[in-house]
This record gives C-alpha cells, structure tokens and sequence, in this order.
C-alpha cells in the first residue's frame, strides 16, 4: 500500500489521510509508554503519582479500540473515538481533559478524510477551547494548557508567515516544550498541584509533559524530528 | 511494595468482586464499568445517592453502600476519579424517578468526570444535581484555584443525606442538606508514612524517621508543610487549631468529632488521638455530641490520620442517628 | 518509632480514656486496675461474659464489649496478658447472679492470670468457668507443650456465645457452646511487616523488603516459617490449606470466613484476600455462608493478615446473625 | 543504725533480717532494671518482645510498694507483698510465675524476722514448687524452671556438704548461670516461645535469664560478688 501522505509530504503538498492520523496517535502511545515513568514521577512530587499511568492505560485502550475499528475513512469519526475511549478508561483529570482534546478535535473535522494544514490548525485551536472549557485553567496555572497554547500559538504564526507544514508542526512542538519547562517555576492553581500552594513550585507540571508529547509526536511523524535535547 | 495482592493492574477489580462475594446481601457489583449498587436499587420515588472516587479509600465509598446511606459509588483505578460512564451507568441504575444527587470531592477530575456524567444523564431525562465537599482546611481556598480538596466530611454527608433521601426529601432538599453538612465540616490530615500506589510500585513520598507531614491528602499528595515528628497531644492541636479557627467553631458548639485513621493507622492510636482531641475541644468549650472513630477514608496503607469536626444541630444529629446499613457503617436497622 | 502517641508508658491508659469519652453509651471504664465494662452491668439473671488480653489488639477486646457479646474486658499493658486483680473486677462487675465465663485465649500468660483470677472469685463465691481459646494451626498441637495460640476463632466465640448468653442459657450451656465454638475453628495469619510495641520502641523482627512470614502470632512472635513475598492468591492457599486439612472441612461445609487485618493492611487488600479465599473454598465444594472482612484482631500496626474459618450448623449461624451491638461490632439492633 | 546482718555475716553466722531480705529485692530490682534492654531482647528473639518491660514495671511497682510499707519486720510478709505486688502489675507469663515464686517464699517463711541458710533453702525450694505448679513446666522445656531448679539444687547441695552460706549462693547463682546457658540449644516446650517449634533452639530462654538474675543478687547480697565473667 502506497503511503499517500508520505508522497504529498515529500512533495511539499500538505494533506493528512486517515492513516496519518492514526500513525500521529499511536506515535503519542508510544510516546506516553516510553515516558510513563517520567510522567508518573513528575504527578508524585506535585499530584498524586498516577498520570503515566492512567494515560498509559488510555493510550492502550485507544489502540485495542482503533484496531478494532475496521476500514474507516473519517478522520472527525477517529478523534472523537479516540476522545470517547479516554474518557471512559482515564478517569482522573486526564480523562476529561485529553478526552475532551480529542473530541473537540474531532468536532472540528468532523466528516473530513483529509486535512490540510489550516484543518490541523482549527483542529489544534479546538482542542484548546475545549480544555478550557472543561477545566476553566488560564496560562500560566501550570497546567497543560502551558504546553497547548504556545504549541497552539507557534503553529498558527509559523502558518502565517508562510512556512511548511512541516516547520510549523516543529515550531509547534519547540514552543509546547518551552512552554512544559515553563511551567517548572510556576505555582499551580488548577489541579491537584494546586492544594501545594508555593511547594508546588520547582516542578515541572506532568500534564503539560504529557501534552508537549502530543504535539512532539506530531511533529515528528508528519514533520521532521527535533534536534537531540 | 509489600501488599496482598495479586498483579497491580487487577488489584481493584479483585477487591470489588471480594467484595460483591462479601456482601451480595447489601450491594450488587457490576464490571466494566464498575459501579457498587445497592442490592434493591432502584428505591421507587426516592432520591438516589451516587458517590464515587478513587479507590484505594476504603471502606469510602463503596462500603457506604445500603439502606441509609449511598445509592450507589462508582470506584475508579487507584486515587483515580472514576469515568463518566460509570456514574451515568450507576445514576440510571439508582433512579427511582426522584432525581438522583451525586455527591462529588472536590478534585478536578472528580469535578469533571461527574460534569459530563451529569450531562450525559440530562440527556437521557434523569434529574440530577450535584454537590461538590470541599472541607480540607490544609489547602488554602480561593476563587482563582482548584479550591479545597474534599475529605472526612464526606463520609458525614453520604450519611446525613442518606438518611434524609430515605425520609422522602426531594432532591433539592437533600442537595441542600448536603451543602449543609458540607458548610458546617471541616478537615484535615496528616501522615506518618507514604502510601504506594500498587502500579507505582513505589512509595508517593519520601519521609524521614523522624518526620511527618502535615495537611496531607488522601492521594499521598504532598501536605502543607513536613515537620518533625511530634506528640499526638501536639499533632492533634496542629490539625484541631486550623480546623476550628476556619469556621469558626465556637464556645457552646456541639460537633460530631471523627477521628479517622489512613490505612495503616492501629485503632488503639486512633483512640488515644480522640481523647487528646476531646480534651483539646472540651478546653475551648466545643461538645463532642456525636464520633466516629476508625479508618473509614483512607488512603491505602499510609500510616496517619484525619481529624474532621461538624457542627450538629438538631437536625443534622436526627439524621446522623438514623438506621443505616452498609457493609462500613451499620447501627440501629 | 512513628506513632499516634504520646509516652510510651501512657498508651493504653490514654487509649482507654478515648474509648470511654467516646463509647459512654455503650461501656463504663475503670482505671487502676483497668476494666471495660457494659454500661448497664451487671445484666441480672445473665451469664456474665469477661474476655482480656494484651492491649495492641484492637478493636478486641474492649470494642466487643456491649450488647449481644461481652460484658466486661480487662486490657493489659501491649501484647502482655492482663493481671487477676483486673479481671476479677471485671467477674464481679458483671456477675449478674448467672456467673461468669472468662473467655481466655491460650497464652501461657493469659491462661495463668485467668486461672488465679478464678480462684479469687471462687474466694468471692462467683460461679466462674473458663474455655481457653485455641484455634491456630500454625502451631503444632501437643500435650507437652503450651499448645496452640488463640487466635480469630475468638472474636467468633465472643459473638456467639455473647448472643447465647442473652437469650438466657446457662452458664455451663454458654460454656459448652463456646468449646463447641473452638472446635469448630480454625485459624492462621501472616505478616508483611513487623509490629513496634511503644515501649521497646524498634520492630519486633525484621522482615525483608521481599520476605514474609507466615503463621504468625497477633504478638509480633515469629511464625512458622519467613519466605520469599508472594501473590495474596498464594499467601491465601498456604493459610488456608492448613486450616483445612487440619479440621478437616469438608466437601459440603458451610463456613464462617473472616478475614482479618492485622492492623497496617488497608480494607482494599482484605477484600481481595476474600476474594481469593472465596475461590479456594469454592474450588472445594465448601460454602461461605456467612464472612467477616476487616480488622478485628490487630496486632498494633503490623501489615499481614489472618484467615479464620467456623464450621457452621444452625445453631451457630442463628447466634451470629442475632444482634449485637459495641463499638467494633454492631448489627440488627 | 548498725546493720545486723551485715555483722553476723562477717562472723560467719549467718542470719538473714528483714533489711537484708529487703536489700535483695532492691539488687534483684536493679539487674532488671540493668538489664531491661536484653531481657526485651531475648524475648523479641523467641517470644513478645516484653519480657524486659514487664518486669521492670513491676520491680518498680514493688520498690515503691515497699517504701509505702513503713515499719515491719515479718519477712515472710515482706515477701507476700513482693509476689502480690508483681501478679498485679506484671501479667503476662511473668507475673503469676515470679508473682507466685515470691508468694510461695513468703509462705514458706511466714512470720519469720530472721532467716537462717536453711530457711532460705526452704524459701527457694517452696518457690520452686510455686513456679512449678503454676506452669506445668518441667526441666528442659526452655523456661525460667531451668535457671530456677540447678539454682535450688546447687543450693542445697552445698549446703549440706556444709559450705558457708555465702559459697552456697555463689554456687546457687553460678548454677543458675549455667542453666540460663543451657537454655540455648533447647526446644521450648512452654511459654510462648513454644509456638516456635525448632525455631526457638539456638536462644537463650528470657525468664531463664531474669531467674538467674534473681539468684545473683541474692549471691551479690548476701554473699560474694562472682566472677568477672
Ligand atoms: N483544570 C485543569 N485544566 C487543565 N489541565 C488540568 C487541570 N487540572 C489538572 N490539569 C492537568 O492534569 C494533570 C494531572 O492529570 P492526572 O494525574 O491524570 O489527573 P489527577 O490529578 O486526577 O490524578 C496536571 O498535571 C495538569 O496538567
Ligand atoms: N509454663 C511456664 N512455666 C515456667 N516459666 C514459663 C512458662 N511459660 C513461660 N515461662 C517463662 O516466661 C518467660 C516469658 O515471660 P514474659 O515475657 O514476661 O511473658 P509473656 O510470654 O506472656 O510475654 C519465658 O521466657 C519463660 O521463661
Ligand atoms: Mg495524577
Ligand atoms: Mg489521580
Ligand atoms: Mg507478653
Ligand atoms: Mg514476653
């Protein structure tokens, strides 16, 4: 089977099928596998130590579950499954949080079998909304949405200033990692981190961890991979 | 990690199926989703009680179970608020065409997973409301924050407002009720040692021998301070002061006093800190009318315990004394 | 030493005035020397029922006392057995002209001290009879030896010979009832870690990080042998396969299970431990009828567990199921 | 005031008064409280854990016992008070066992104001007996029976080849010594340690060991110091 997306990105043409799609989302497992430990150990300092986990559990879900869904074209369809399936197999405020991330994305590309990348951008600004709406947290409440929104925000000015798909995805995923470290010095206010009050600062927040992989998965499936940190 | 268990992935679903053979006469256990369900639910034209949480807080909630008390309690994965589809299934499972009331700790995803089981049920005409216990006083409260976490008072609330559903009171009376129970407690805790998250395999935290840590969670979330170990007259006093300053409680006062343990806590400790804590208010003219003492929310094996205090009134102890049977709390049924 | 403390020295005085302050309603507590007494004792025309032991066991004894079990139970200092003086006290306190039968589990020190507390109440002329308690079978059973240690058997011979007891029966009938009891139970537990007695103030043992030791006493006494950590399900079969055998229990049994917390072992892996034993019996045509799950026989803070199992006919199930009502046990009342 | 007994011992007569008696029981008070941390010890090995607090518990119950006791000179009372004392603040094994040992001495010299080496050896014998029928325990069963019994019988027997009194108990304690010793190897047959099958051989025996205090400092006493050991 001939990877047509894999074509179009060499081509410099940006279109995104359904199995490119699906390669991002198992590239974010496989992500959320590798880092399971990191994530766990960054909730027990400032949470309760289970975010790896219960993202991992997820993850794995959302696998079994794509694998079962046969021949699909629907891209929206995909997400929103994704979304569902972690909804009910997180729990915890991931579980809503990256649920609600996925369907909203969903949402937004609903009935699409390819995505350009403006439909990636709206997707991405979906996804944000969402998180906030479902978890009322603002910049700067050391949550994940310190990583979304810089990743959010680079991609859409990377796209306006004309750069490929390609460098704005990896423009995307720099600033969510920027903005995962920003989060070391932060004191929490939305989650758990935040009954720590100032003990929370000093660590860096395992949901913006988490969300920093999703965008690096992007990038590095659809785009190029990043420079060795 | 020294533990009775199996493989850590499997841990709750074990227990919950012990616990289904344990007490088939109170409670029904349904898997995937789990949701613990009263064994003659739904009570026709009663007002059903949903709780839910992590587990790992045993005997909270699933022990609350029974006539008088919850409805329903939906156990998530270890310190993992459960998922919406296992409220929405246990919300249906207990409405009796009364509305059904979920009573929710003050977690982020505790708060969330029930806002969109609450949704999801609206969708399918079921009444419901919620209340949110947020009654930790270690955690300092603000608008700008996630807000105070939810303990001890929890307990008090399935109780009270237990009894009240099975009074007949309709679901905005004991919604009510329970933002009551939840207005007049207040909590907080503290742990001698960690607990370990059975996936974690290792412990939350790290505490010296002769430390302790003081407003801590029932997650092994990190407390308000870490100090060095100290009396139970002292522990006591550093849990009761912040608690009584907050409400404030005042001379002439009548409380129900709950000394509860964390998991790993002997009873024989938890006694002694309720005489140092019935000294401690009886000092200030505060009435210990009605206790509970033992560990009924608990945070795995850690060793510690929590100190919650309700104010009573004649109300609030009517329906604190009425029948309740479940397989954590059982009197006068 | 991390505890609920405050001297070591002072531990279960103050644990006692914690129990009094919050128990009133249920039990009397005299200091010096130290008994716990129902409330409305001495019960007239009733077989008075005293039981004692080391204190670090809790809830047993004091928790039991009450409707429905004990009347009086004298605490000794941790883990070492009352002194006469207590309990014969506790025997006149009770002696409601019925006389009085002193449940004793058989511990060289607990059996002495029973046996000269008798002798000054026959001094007194109070009809006393003792049954020692004797149920696990981690301890080989011989003539020439102390014999086996009394274990969980006696939690159950407290319900059920406290529940004979009310209905009016005799003192020899409470007495053959309880021997009857002990016949029929058999116990063993197993321990994760060490128990700290306050006053020695470091663990007893020491475990490894991947050892346990199985066929331990409530005391902190070594077992019957330290092995590698295994699954509960594991841990299950080499309790219970002794108890078994040893019986022996029978295809077409019907059973008492209780599963016991030693103390730092949270409810969660209790259940889990059920779950398991659940399914061994199963697998042997021998039908839980009847179970306990938690902590009732503790051993200070020590994580393990206890596995005890009561052949039941009518007459033993009908007692357990009557009502009883103390602070560690309560129902149908 | 001039110490009688201490005179007459010097003399080589030997006559034991109520002060004497009472001197023992302040020695006997003082090894346990010295020794408080091993008896714990050997009983954490092979028992509870408890043995070194109980009896310290209840030696410093009879001391201030005693004190309260003002003016008396029945020493057989003295003794009475001792074992009363130690059945109502020891329990566990050791209270009936050594609250019996001194109750059964006191009986055995009961209205006594002086003791002769023959009434100590009726004293010991009586005790013996005491202990015995209290415990069921016979020679080898690894209780304090086995530091108790060559005590007694070393006792007797030196004093019927006609050695002074003060050889007698130093042969007393050197016996008991002995005994406590040979404690080790045995299986324990009674007492607590018997729930350790062959696990219990290989540790000395706690009572054993207090028992053998016991006669020590009625050697240290009344006697002569032993060996440096
Ligand atoms: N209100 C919120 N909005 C956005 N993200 C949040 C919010 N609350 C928590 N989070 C994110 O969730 C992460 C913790 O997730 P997780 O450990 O799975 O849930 P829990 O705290 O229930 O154990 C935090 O690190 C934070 O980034
Ligand atoms: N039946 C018995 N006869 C004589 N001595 C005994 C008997 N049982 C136990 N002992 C002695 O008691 C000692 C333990 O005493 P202690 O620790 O005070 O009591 P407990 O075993 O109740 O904790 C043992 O070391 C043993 O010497
Ligand atoms: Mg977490
Ligand atoms: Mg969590
Ligand atoms: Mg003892
Ligand atoms: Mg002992």
């Amino acid at each position: 089977m001939v990877d047509v997306a894999e074509t179009e990105k060499a081509s410099g043409r940006m279109s995104l099928g359904h199995d490119d799609v699906l390669r991002w989302i198992r590239a974010f497992a496989a992500e959320v596998e590798a880092n399971k430990e990191q994530l766990t150990q960054l909730d027990s300092a400032i949470g309760d130590g289970d975010h790896g986990i219960n993202m991992q559990r997820g993850m794995s879900a959302v696998l079994v579950k794509v694998d079962a869904t046969g021949e699909e074209s629907d891209i929206g369809a995909l997400l929103k499954t994704v979304g569902m399936t972690l909804v009910s197999t997180v729990g915890g405020a991931g579980g809503p949080l990256y649920g609600t991330l996925f369907m909203q994305m969903g949402m937004a590309v609903s009935g699409k079998e390819e995505l350009s990348s403006d439909d990636w951008a709206a997707a991405l600004e979906a996804a944000v909304t969402g998180v906030q709406a479902r978890g009322k947290a603002e910049p700067g409440d050391k949550t994940m949405i310190d990583a979304l929104i810089p990743g959010r925000d680079a991609l859409k000015a990377a796209l306006a200033e004309g750069a490929t798909f390609e460098d704005a995805l990896r423009q995307s995923a720099d600033a969510a990692d920027q903005g995962m470290r920003d989060t070391v010095p932060l004191v929490a206010r939305k989650g758990r981190a935040s009954y720590l009050g100032e003990r929370s600062a000093g660590h860096q927040d395992p949901g913006a961890t988490s969300s920093h992989l999703l965008l690096e998965a992007a990038a590095e499936t659809w785009g190029r991979p990043g420079q060795a940190r | 990690m020294k533990k009775l268990i199996n493989k850590p992935d499997d841990v709750v679903t074990e227990a919950l199926q012990g616990l289904a053979a344990a007490h088939a006469d109170l409670v029904r256990v349904q898997f995937n989703p789990n949701v613990i369900v009263r064994a003659d639910a739904p009570v026709q034209g009663k007002v059903g009680l949903v709780s839910g949480g992590g587990s790992g807080h045993e005997p909270m909630h699933g022990g609350f179970v029974g006539l008088g008390m919850l409805d329903a309690a939906c156990p998530g994965e270890v310190f993992t608020s459960p998922t919406p589809d296992q409220m929405l299934d246990a919300t249906k499972a207990v409405n009796g065409g009364a509305g059904v009331l979920h009573i929710v700790k003050n977690y982020t995803g505790d708060v969330m997973n029930f806002e969109m089981a609450a949704d999801l049920a609206g969708g399918e005409n079921i009444e419901v409301e919620a209340v949110v216990i947020d009654d930790d006083v270690a955690v300092q409260d603000s608008l700008y924050t996630a807000g105070r976490r939810g303990v001890g008072t929890t307990v008090l609330a399935e109780k009270i407002c237990g009894a009240a559903a099975e009074e007949g009171r309709s679901l905005a009376e004991v919604a009510e009720l329970c933002r009551k129970v939840n207005a007049n407690g207040r909590s907080m805790g503290m742990a001698l040692t960690s607990c370990i998250v059975p996936a974690a395999g290792k412990p939350t935290f790290e505490l010296g021998d002769d430390e302790m840590e003081i407003g801590i969670g029932i997650h092994g979330e990190p407390g308000r301070e870490r100090v060095k170990l100290a009396p139970a007259g002292e522990i006591v006093e550093r849990l009761t002061a912040p608690i009584v300053e907050d409400l404030p409680f005042e001379q002439g006062d009548q409380v129900l006093a709950f000394v509860n343990g964390m998991g790993g806590t002997p009873l024989i400790e938890l006694y002694l800190v309720y005489n140092d804590l019935n000294r401690f208010l009886g000092e200030r003219g505060i009435t210990i009318t009605r206790n509970l003492v033992g560990p009924y929310i608990t945070s795995l094996e850690m060793a510690g315990c929590s100190i919650t205090l309700l104010r009573l009134d004649d109300e609030l102890t009517r329906l604190w004394d009425a029948p309740v049977k479940t397989a954590g709390l059982r009197w006068a049924t």
